[in-house]
């Protein structure tokens, strides 16, 4: 997580507050809540001056869920995140920056992907995270594996892994966590239960009641929580988390959100009923709610919050800046590191002399 | 006769085949009430209702079997990937159940996987792929894979009578960008023939899909520049392929080059050279050539996709050495 | 189902007998289970000669689960079954005849698949039974499929289809069935939970307590019963049956049994516990515990099962001479009907004027 | 040196990448108590726990993909496919996923897929298959299927020790049939070589893993009954392809002949033909001609399958048309 002595230096000294979090916790917790609204706005700027490459995905209104669990990870102790596309915020908590977030989007040569992949399907398995493919489902079977290392090799490391509502019919979801399920491999699978997959209603998806009943066909822990809840999706990630390092296995968590903008810039939503989107902006955007919680009963005052504000924004301009100076990536690039070895492919034929 | 765009021909093959055919449905994700990621199926719904155009869960084996099932009952589905990236999800069901079913078993499975394919839309490694090859040596399936609105149409409702599985490929780079004319009526293209997209003497491109446009366009400017006659053929049927007209271009020029989307190794160019080895070797005045893609995973950020993918340039430069050869 | 007419024409005037059936169902039962179990041995006589092709797969111990469960189909309705390789009884319950299992085992020409599929890969959509195919997990969808075909044209049909325990890690099975509840397609699934996949024990398969647990996760009803009780397991499958055809959808069911063979003739079963195969055979084989319930408080008396048996001996050797005098496959059709067009594959380049 | 069956190579190639690597483990079904289905991992749980020997659950996506997440962590796995007919399971993680980790997130994916493979035993349509073309047009996989005990084990060690994703086809009519000398020691063989299986000048035939045995059947009596000196290349290696060594064969016999056992359309025979139009063209006397499987599923019946797949006899047929072309 972020140093502490980004803050500034005169906080107060911390006082007990809930799961166990300190004061300047619970402020980085809305750093990063806000840091992902941010960066996201900011992107879509940038989308509509038509300079990001691909599909733009939202997780406006999911960032409680996103940064909630992220947090319960521990990266010191190499704990291992798989996020999906609705998790810019578990990423950022994770330790990508901002920087390399615009210039993945931007299609830049000195992008995580060297402008190989789209928005954020990027990694960086030396920080402790795992670049997803498009292909739903896929991730967990890896994580399984990824976690399956840990236990083999006796080390006492934890993964999270992410699926959508959307992403529970694949198979690939189905036989990665039997898999996990039976090594008991230190493995969280947190379900995104955020009402849609593009534009199909979870009903549509499952018959299920709820996606936490899934927990017991597979002999795994189950737990539910409120998605828009930070301290209470943290909470929930924490204990899971906790119970894998111990040796626990694997624990199925759904948290209930809800997605208020489109599967991507593209998609209109003609398909939600009218009042539902905006409902939720006004009754239940976990932010809000946060900072009520702050301001309220956790008694931060709204300058230390205006000040958080302000680095975000700051943070986020000189990110800009920075990406849109990077270079866009180098032709001969593309042919290079399919394999170890051989280290590129060849030109074809007619290319050489040509290009090259 | 009205132009039409690539898109809407297929939407219109469809919506005619469902018209026709109580037992002709279809399945997917978010095809009924979004109408499909590209919107292939917008207002299908509405037309046929929520028995005849139904949203799937996430599961390409899931539908693609269950279409399977309803074809042994006498029904037609038609099923979409929403990008056709995601049939490999489906592969092991396709080509072990599906395929065999008429020969191991007598079952019927008549069937069509239909969805938005292939490049130059900076789309990346996964929303890109050309996956004809990885079904070539599947006995039992077949393939089409449309250039113009008219053999979208026409194919499409070819592939939907078959009595077989049929994978439809569609180009997503030519959805919204090609515009043309479809004969009226009940249009209908056999599956196994190619069309001569344009007539030449000096030299043949074989192809099919997206490259035939490029075929084409390298075709004029080697007129222009070079003076040279090329003819394009383009298979619209990859499996089974057309042998005769294979056999009639390389016999009328005598030097072939063949261009696709896909790897150049691994891709459909290989089968095509064993062809022409096989039936017309000594008809051969120059070795056959191929221009495809480079063989790594297609990178996203444009200028990475255009130097991986063939371009008309590439096709220039390889049919200025065939024809000095 | 066979004729009743086949049973010796003394028959007392039916009494009631438990789950519904009539004292000649009951006695029908019986007949299958011992055509299952009878027609296997035969298969073992041929098998140890050499003259079957492929693996031989053995239900002994299995046979309640299969014929109880079929039986609860109605043919006359069009109702459509999907065998596994344990299911050998089920088939002949659906109309499967003896010869044509030994056709298939001998791999005659006449064969159900003239020669091209193993042991029990056959089906006659005609007759309302789908030819499996090797790969686990595959036929849900399919018969998914099958029953959806039933729920769009309002036909008040109803589809069965087997899993083995080990199957139920395929993500197949999981698109499958969670496609099939979603719509709920009047779709009867069956577990057939008999112990081992291969060499594999449940335990290793699935940290579940029990595949039961596995209904609320797809929203679908679940049942469990005693797999080597006959009568209880037609009673669950006949409710889940008649739910589906009243328009109530999927439900799932798990049998507890015991495969007391190997996974095919080949495997010695050197994995097994000692005594555990014994301790099946001694305390819980189906056949055994139907006979004693049969003559015990069913009041059937032992001639009328002596009939059967005289029946299924006789039925078994007439179909083993049938099919001995089969002719092989005739080479001209190795080609023919991959398609429906073109008609057939053609005859290689170096064949042609060589053979064909 | 003793002579080894191919399965013992097999085994004693694992065992011994086992020992001398902590990294590498073993997991697949059935592979630990019961030592598989073939017995090919037989005595490994035993000497290397149940760790290092992990028997799955039947998913086979479940365990290639958690192969590829321990292999980013450092380790090495061995998946074994119970027969290689259910890689068609994994074929969407395998070609998405692994084969794309290096290129798109340098991701190290240090994996092995290995599995029985192949037909000539009357295993029908689901026990007999052939898959390597279906993995030939996806840069990031390597492809090896050899045909002796010596390059068996030597190209599993390879296999294994290579930093990126190898599918390794074991021949299963091979397993027992075929006894050879394997080199003693640290006997590894290097992936992309072929090897001269019988050196020749009138023809060259062009073959791997079970009809490379039909192929020098074919040599000898063709030499025998008809005086011809029949060269022998086994490829081994499929993906990379060594051109080096099919250039040099064409270049010494100027008549090739390519024999696989998976079917002739879509089978790789097809890309090794435009690799020889490509690169040696000027060179052949004759066209380059296939003997292949007809285009069928493998049906299980004795007559069946022997009149379905090349057998020695077409082999020699096919020789004799191209000597006297
Ligand atoms: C196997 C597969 N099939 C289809 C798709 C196309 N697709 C991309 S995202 C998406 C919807 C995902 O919904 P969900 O899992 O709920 O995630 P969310 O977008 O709601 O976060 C679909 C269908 C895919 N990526 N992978
Ligand atoms: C997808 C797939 N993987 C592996 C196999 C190989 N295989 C055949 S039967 C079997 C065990 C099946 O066990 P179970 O499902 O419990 O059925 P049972 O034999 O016990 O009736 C396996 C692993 C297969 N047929 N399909
Ligand atoms: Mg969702
Ligand atoms: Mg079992």
């Amino acid at each position: 997580m972020a140093a502490i002595s980004a803050f500034p230096p005169s906080v107060p000294a911390p006082v007990p507050a809930p799961a166990g979090l300190t004061r300047d916790q619970l402020l980085e917790l809305y750093y990063y809540m806000l840091l992902t609204r941010t960066l996201e706005e900011r992107l879509v700027a940038l989308y509509r001056q038509a300079k990001v490459y691909g599909g733009l995905f939202r997780s406006l209104g999911q960032e409680a869920d996103a940064v909630g669990s992220a947090y319960a990870l521990d990266r010191a102790r190499g704990d291992v995140l798989s996020p999906l596309i609705r998790n810019l915020g578990s990423m950022l908590v994770h330790g990508t920056e901002p920087v390399e977030i615009l210039r993945q989007y931007l299609a830049k040569g000195d992008s995580l992907t060297r402008g190989r992949e789209l928005n954020i399907h990027i990694g960086d398995v030396a920080r402790g995270f795992i670049g997803q493919i498009s292909h739903l489902g896929d991730m967990v079977p890896v994580m399984a594996g990824v976690t399956l290392s840990f236990k083999l090799r006796k080390q006492p490391r934890v993964g999270l892994v992410y699926v959508g509502d959307g992403a529970t019919s694949t198979g690939a979801f189905h036989e990665g966590l039997n898999f996990a399920a039976v090594q008991r491999c230190p493995l969280v699978v947190v379900v995104e239960n955020n009402g849609y997959a593009y534009s199909t209603p979870t009903a549509r998806q499952t018959a299920a009641k709820s996606f936490v009943d899934k927990a017991a066909g597979y002999g795994v822990a189950g737990a539910r929580a409120d998605g828009n809840d930070v301290l209470a999706v943290y909470e929930i990630a924490k204990a899971a988390v906790d119970r894998a390092r111990e040796g626990g296995g694997v624990t199925l968590i759904e948290l209930i959100t809800y997605r208020r903008k489109g599967h991507a810039e593209h998609d209109n939503q003609s398909y939600v009923p009218p009042g539902e989107i905006e409902r939720w902006a006004a009754e239940n955007d976990p932010v809000d709610r946060y900072v009520a919680r702050l301001t309220g009963p956790l008694g931060i005052g709204r300058a230390e919050l205006s000040a958080v504000e302000a680095r975000v924004r700051d943070e986020i301009d000189r990110a800009t800046d920075l990406a849109e100076q990077s270079p866009p990536p180098d032709l001969a690039d593309a042919l290079v590191g399919v394999y170890a070895d051989p280290p590129a492919a060849p030109l074809l034929w007619y290319r050489r002399g040509l290009r090259g | 006769m009205a132009e039409t765009t690539y898109l809407e021909a297929i939407r219109d093959g469809l919506a005619e085949e469902m018209e026709r055919d109580p037992s002709v449905f279809c399945l997917g994700e978010d095809i009924g009430v979004y109408g499909g990621a590209f919107k292939v199926t917008d207002g299908l719904l509405g037309r046929f209702g929520p028995d005849r155009v139904i949203d799937t869960p996430i599961s390409e084996t899931g539908f693609v079997g269950a279409a399977a099932g309803a074809a042994h009952m006498g029904l037609r589905p038609v099923c979409e990937m929403q990008f056709i990236d995601f049939i490999s999800c489906a592969y092991s069901i396709l080509t072990n159940y599906v395929a065999t079913a008429r020969y191991r078993a007598f079952l019927p499975c008549p069937m069509v996987v239909r969805g938005p394919s292939g490049g130059y839309v900076r789309g990346g490694p996964f929303h890109s792929q050309n996956p004809e090859a990885a079904f070539l040596h599947t006995p039992g399936l077949k393939i089409v894979y449309p250039a113009t609105p008219a053999d979208a149409k026409g194919l499409l409702k070819a592939a939907i009578r078959d009595d077989d599985c049929v994978l439809f490929f569609e180009h997503k780079y030519l959805y919204r960008r090609v515009r043309g004319n479809v004969p009226p009526g009940d249009w209908v293209v056999p599956i196994g023939r190619a069309r001569l997209a344009r007539e030449g003497t000096d030299l043949s491109i074989i192809t099919y899909a997206a490259t035939v446009w490029r075929a084409l366009e390298a075709a004029e400017q080697l007129e222009r520049e070079d003076g040279l006659s090329v003819e394009v053929l383009d298979l619209r049927s990859l499996l089974p392929l057309d042998d005769e007209a294979i056999v009639a271009t390389v016999k009328k020029t005598n030097r072939v080059l063949l261009v696709h989307e896909d790897t150049a190794t691994g891709g459909i160019a290989g089968e095509i050279t064993a062809r022409i080895n096989e039936l017309v070797f000594e008809w051969l005045d120059a070795p056959v050539r191929r221009v495809a893609a480079h063989d790594v995973p297609l990178p996203a950020a444009p200028a990475l996709e255009d130097f991986v993918l063939p371009q008309t340039g590439d096709i220039v430069a390889a049919a200025r050495w065939l024809a000095a050869y």
